[in-house]
């Protein structure tokens, strides 16, 4: 139990500090359309060459062959750097964050040396394809059809709330591939070509404004079965290991963040005036209390943060633990938003963008997807109480 | 006593109903989103014909004569459906006309020909309706709007919509276009210094809003859980989804039940009815805008789509806690009040 | 829709205030043993020869016949009249509210005629025996079995949460007279004479310090037949009527008395010194909002309860929503305990007993039998969901 | 950067652990409820042996040589099974003496021989620790103390027990004895003027105690989860009490990776020790009464038992988070925190 840097970690963080203060954009990120994809993959390069990109990936792969304390501390350094857009919200994330790790874990030698640096570099845009209208939080019922026919598998069905598919390269796509067998076990992860033929894409419109969410639908489309990861009929194991980054690390950008938020949360209800409309909104007892708790549970995610780091180093791999972080993370950002909302007045009826400085209702609105994606609260609750406290499955 | 409404209260909340579900169906009012005006004049006067305007207000004024009571029953299937448009403005607008002389006033407003917006202020203490109308207001359907009624506290005025500068502001709620008004010294072509009494009508029908709105939310989970399928099961038997069905419909009981405990206390004028409107005002707020958020997380990713109505009563729940007043506001007002005999 | 009492209803209010004004006891109520067994028994005699006993049970066996409305202005009255003890912590509440609501509707002309007049003059006092240590929220399960011998049932097994059992006449007891009947169907409800011989009874020490609840062994006790209620193997059924009486109305005088408890607390925190040890608590805004909220609450509770009335005024006996009202009472009336602690400060650590004037540690400790007593929270929900919403069974 | 217990530090644990289980069973110790002193002499000097009292001083000092990581675990546990005593005034006492050179008053502490009650502020400001103690004091387990420590804000001071007249009053907790003693104008045998390490390591243990009854209570729910059996099945298969067991153990992995953070934020001297110290104490303050709480409901009439242990840890963290400060007091010394850089 220690909280000092090593000597390696230290100089890592000056590092950072002092590339990001001469390498940071100064723009706004476009907030949608190839504008903004032409952005995240320019910055991700501009990560790349300045040696900031997969920080903790191997470095046969490209990246820095690093641990995901010094990750956590790139994470940091961002949010200090008061970055003019937040680093989860990309439509590089998918590639980093999921496709990637997992490709890492469960890939063959062609499929990491060819996709890995592509990520890294950002030269491929990936997407997730995983849930489907009937397939929300029963994942595995999934629907979409692959028939193999020679060396190919051939993918009917549709899939929703694909991030970023109509600006992506490259799916990490789940598809049933046994009917007829048990359903975890008919399942394969494989990567699929957004350009194939017989993918159309529509955007789904939130109650966000965000439009990153697209429906996918497949008719035929054929997929070399080389793409698949993890052996076919084995992609269940592939995507739970796709979503223990998903609920270990792959938020922790957003963590960090979100300890920057209370901060200027705080120094906004220092200068907004309280509900009593004469004094200052942080000298009301209780809007003080609410943001000193937020403060306290912002410290403690960061201190859980660690805690997983500690225990993945122990054992190698994201387990179950990672679920508590986040269904912690989730509720906590909602309750900041939410409590935003109380500390801005009035201002809380003005609709803002979800990304900005000193906005507050959009992420308030967008904070409903932090308890809804990537498995909901009551499956995040059903893991930590079945696979990490042992309570029995009903 | 009795806080179940009679048969004849029941006809009418059939009545509106009906019209609100096929007539003001979100689906197609989507297409004014974002519009600085949701009002249909010829829906509007439709509203008018069936005497919604003057639901509670005496035939002698020039209304149809129920009560209070039957005023909050519209409201709250107004909230349920989250149907926008000025109704509150209209309702307390035409009375103040009636109750203050300006029968063509009261009139015009009646048959919906007059469309009225309401403006509260802005920020606290920066504004008065009385004896003229100064300052900067918070405006809500500003956009067609030929009259604009103006509540600061317990003075209220009606002035000409012309004789305000307003500058729309983004709304959170696509459906209740909002925006900031300056009004400078501008003598009211009706108006009250005082009269508490409109001020307490306006907290009622607000929550009566608010309680259709946590009422709707529990009944659009309660259906989905029924109707959604994960795991080979409707989700409504996982006992997660199932408790928060049920914490809902007690938040929507709890809701309705006071606001019409309170609508009825107002309506018989008990020394305890300001105690009751702002208790109400308070809870209904409260739990409007918990079961909209929890309605939301009930739906999962659907929930989260434009397409699917759950998130109007979010934007709507916000904007209607913050109309005449707030959530903490009222809180006060509650303390303030003596123990109910 | 209508607040007005009709003539009779305010003539009874005005009577029952002045009939109070003259009558209430101003001694405190002894807490424990058979001074309290007279003490609550004295009073009851004293309501029946008032005429406020039965208010609304049936004029034939000694009640008043009058309506719901009637009873919650008595309660109300009650703890308007600033009473030294709360009218349902007495040995009385089994008989009044449980056992002769059950009999009321179940119960043969015999057994109306002869515990019903009883129970009013406070000749009797009643326990209930339904939970058993190994059937609780399951209540259906349960294993005292009893065996028809002649025309007696011989019980043989043991009860738990048997409030008053050590002061108890009478018992309600739930026993399995068909073991080889699906769990619902081999139930009897019968009436035990608690002299009977081969029963043994043991005080459960509690949280709260009240020695209220007792443990019951039963060995080979015989129970004549006819003490059947509701007809033998038919007690699930009877069961239920009785916990609806317990969900229904039975709290209505804790409902009215937590209104009067709620006034108090706002006097409380006008004269004492708030967490920041300078302005009186209520000046606090957050101890502000917590008064004013629960104020609201216990005002929707009333107004709950009153449309509760309505409903069962329309159609004659007390529905599953009943529940809903529990729900919201035994959650609010720990949530106004939690938060008088709050208020009190460092008076929070001092005990004091569970009734009394201006005590709030021992309410509090006894506030957690509040959601779990009569039906747990996940058993009130559940009736919730699936009883007044419809939504389906695991 | 790790936060998880080395082997030695396991070790120590599980050393602790075990004692705690058999010699300090609260079935056993019930005997002693509501006596003015819950120490067994015997006992206590067999915690002196163990160095639990000096297990964070130096050995310069005469303690055992570790640090305030090993003594916020030593702490975790005492809360975990909710061990009563005067472990706190005993730890911070034998700091406070050793540090201002009373070493024989340390020595007598560290081996258990002289008894440690704790006295704070009975109201805000009426009381001082420096130049002289004074003022009215609430005194934990005085009963058999030969010494007191006196906390007021950052002073501190000892003083002998006989130099307070302290009354009894009845405890919420039976286990944890308190009174309420007046003290006028007593030079204390030790003491410092200024000693905000000491308040800072003070609010660490109090938190580390307070997030062993918050893990202790998520364990005992999940571990009753697993054995009581209703409807034909263990009750942690319904959902209900599965995500309440769920909800329990993320508030202890918050509390306890806090309290980690804090602790070794003050051993390390980091510019944000206060901020972190304020945070853990608050947070797990209210994570323990949130838990110990729903562990009650979770054991249904079991839990409302006095023979069960639940109600113990309701009234320990009662007790606990109105030590030293209280939740409102941390939060607004927090909130005065600037941002941890």
């Amino acid at each position: 139990m220690n909280l000092e840097l090593s000597a390696e970690e230290q100089e890592f963080r000056e590092e950072a500090r002092s590339w990001l203060r001469d390498n940071l954009p100064t723009e706004e990120r476009p907030p949608e359309g190839q504008e903004m994809r032409e952005f995240d993959l320019a910055w991700q390069r501009t990560l790349f060459d300045g040696g900031w990109a997969g920080i903790n990936w191997p470095v046969e792969y490209g990246g820095r062959g690093l641990t995901d304390i010094q990750q956590m501390i790139w994470y940091e350094e961002f949010a200090k750097a008061d970055p003019p857009f937040t680093l989860n919200n990309s439509c590089t994330f998918v590639g980093n964050l999921h496709g990637g790790p997992t490709i890492i874990v469960n890939g063959d030698e062609t499929q990491k040396s060819h996709y890995l640096p592509r990520i890294l570099k950002g030269e491929d845009v990936w997407c997730q394809g995983f849930s489907e209208p009937g397939a929300g939080s029963d994942l595995a019922s999934l629907n979409t059809k692959a028939v193999i026919d020679g060396d190919e598998l051939v993918v009917t069905g549709q899939k929703t709330w694909t991030s970023y598919a109509h600006v992506a390269d490259v799916q990490e796509l789940l598809v049933r591939t046994d009917p007829d067998a048990p359903k975890h076990k008919g399942i394969t992860w494989v990567i699929c070509d957004m350009r194939t033929p017989g993918i159309e894409i529509r955007e789904i419109q939130t109650m966000s404004h965000v439009t990153d969410f697209c429906e996918v639908f497949y008719d035929e489309v054929r997929i070399p079965l080389t793409n698949v990861v993890g052996g076919l009929n084995n992609g269940w194991r592939t995507a739970m290991s796709t979503l223990s980054f998903e609920r270990g690390t792959a938020f922790m950008a957003d963590q960090v963040e979100l300890a920057a938020t209370v901060e200027n949360l705080i120094e906004e209800a220092r200068v907004r005036t309280g509900p009593d409309g004469r004094r200052p909104a942080i000298a009301d007892d209780e809007i003080a209390r609410r943001l000193a708790t937020v403060r306290s549970e912002v410290a403690a995610l960061r201190a859980m943060t660690i805690t997983g780091i500690s225990r993945n180093a122990r054992t190698g791999v994201p387990g179950p633990e990672g679920s508590i972080v986040r269904l912690f993370h989730g509720e906590l950002h909602q309750r900041v938003y939410q409590l935003a909302l109380e500390i801005i007045g009035s201002d809380s009826l003005r609709l803002t963008p979800v990304d900005g400085d000193g906005v507050w209702t959009g992420p308030y609105l967008q904070s409903f997807a932090y308890t809804i994606g990537g498995g909901t609260t009551d499956i995040q609750r059903n893991i930590v109480g079945e696979r990490v406290l042992g309570l029995p499955r009903a | 006593m009795d806080l179940l409404p009679t048969p004849e209260q029941e006809e009418i909340v059939t009545t509106v109903r009906s019209l609100l579900e096929r007539d003001f169906n979100l689906n197609t009012l989507a297409e004014r989103d974002g519009a600085d005006s949701v009002v249909d004049r010829s829906l509007w006067a439709k509203c008018a014909e069936l005497g919604w305007f003057g639901l509670g207000m005496d035939e002698s004024l020039g209304g149809v004569g129920y009560t209070l009571a039957e005023e909050a029953l519209l409201f709250t299937e107004i909230g349920a459906h989250a149907t926008p448009g000025p109704f509150l403005a209209t309702v307390l607008g035409a009375r103040l006309a009636a109750l203050s002389g300006a029968h063509d006033i009261a009139g015009a407003i009646l048959s919906g020909e007059s469309i009225v917006a309401l403006a509260e202020p802005h920020t606290p203490g920066a504004a008065s309706a009385s004896p003229t109308v100064s300052g900067t207001f918070r405006v809500t359907d500003h956009g067609s709007a030929d009259l604009i009624l103006v509540m600061v506290g317990t003075s209220s005025a009606l002035i000409n919509a012309s004789d305000m500068v307003a500058e729309p502001m983004a709304s959170i709620d696509l459906l209740v276009p909002i925006a900031v008004g300056t009004v400078s010294d501008v003598s009211p072509i009706a108006g009250f210094e005082e009269n508490p009494g409109l001020a307490l009508r306006a907290n009622i029908l607000v929550a009566a809003e608010l309680a259709g709105i946590a009422t709707a939310t529990a009944e659009q989970s309660t259906q989905y859980a029924k109707d959604r399928e994960q795991f080979g099961t409707p989700i409504g038997a996982f006992q997660a989804v199932k408790h928060r069905c049920a914490d809902m419909a007690v938040r929507a009981e709890a809701a309705n039940s006071l606001v019409r405990y309170g609508s009825l206390a107002v309506l018989e004028g008990l020394t305890d009815a300001n105690f009751h409107a702002h208790a109400a005002r308070s809870l209904a707020a409260t739990y409007a805008v918990t079961n909209s958020q929890i309605n939301v997380q009930n739906h999962g990713g659907i929930g989260f789509t434009w397409e699917h109505t759950a998130h109007r009563y979010v934007t709507r729940s916000r904007v209607r806690s913050q109309t005449l007043g707030t959530v903490q506001s009222h809180l006060q007002s509650l303390l303030d009040q003596p123990t109910p005999s």
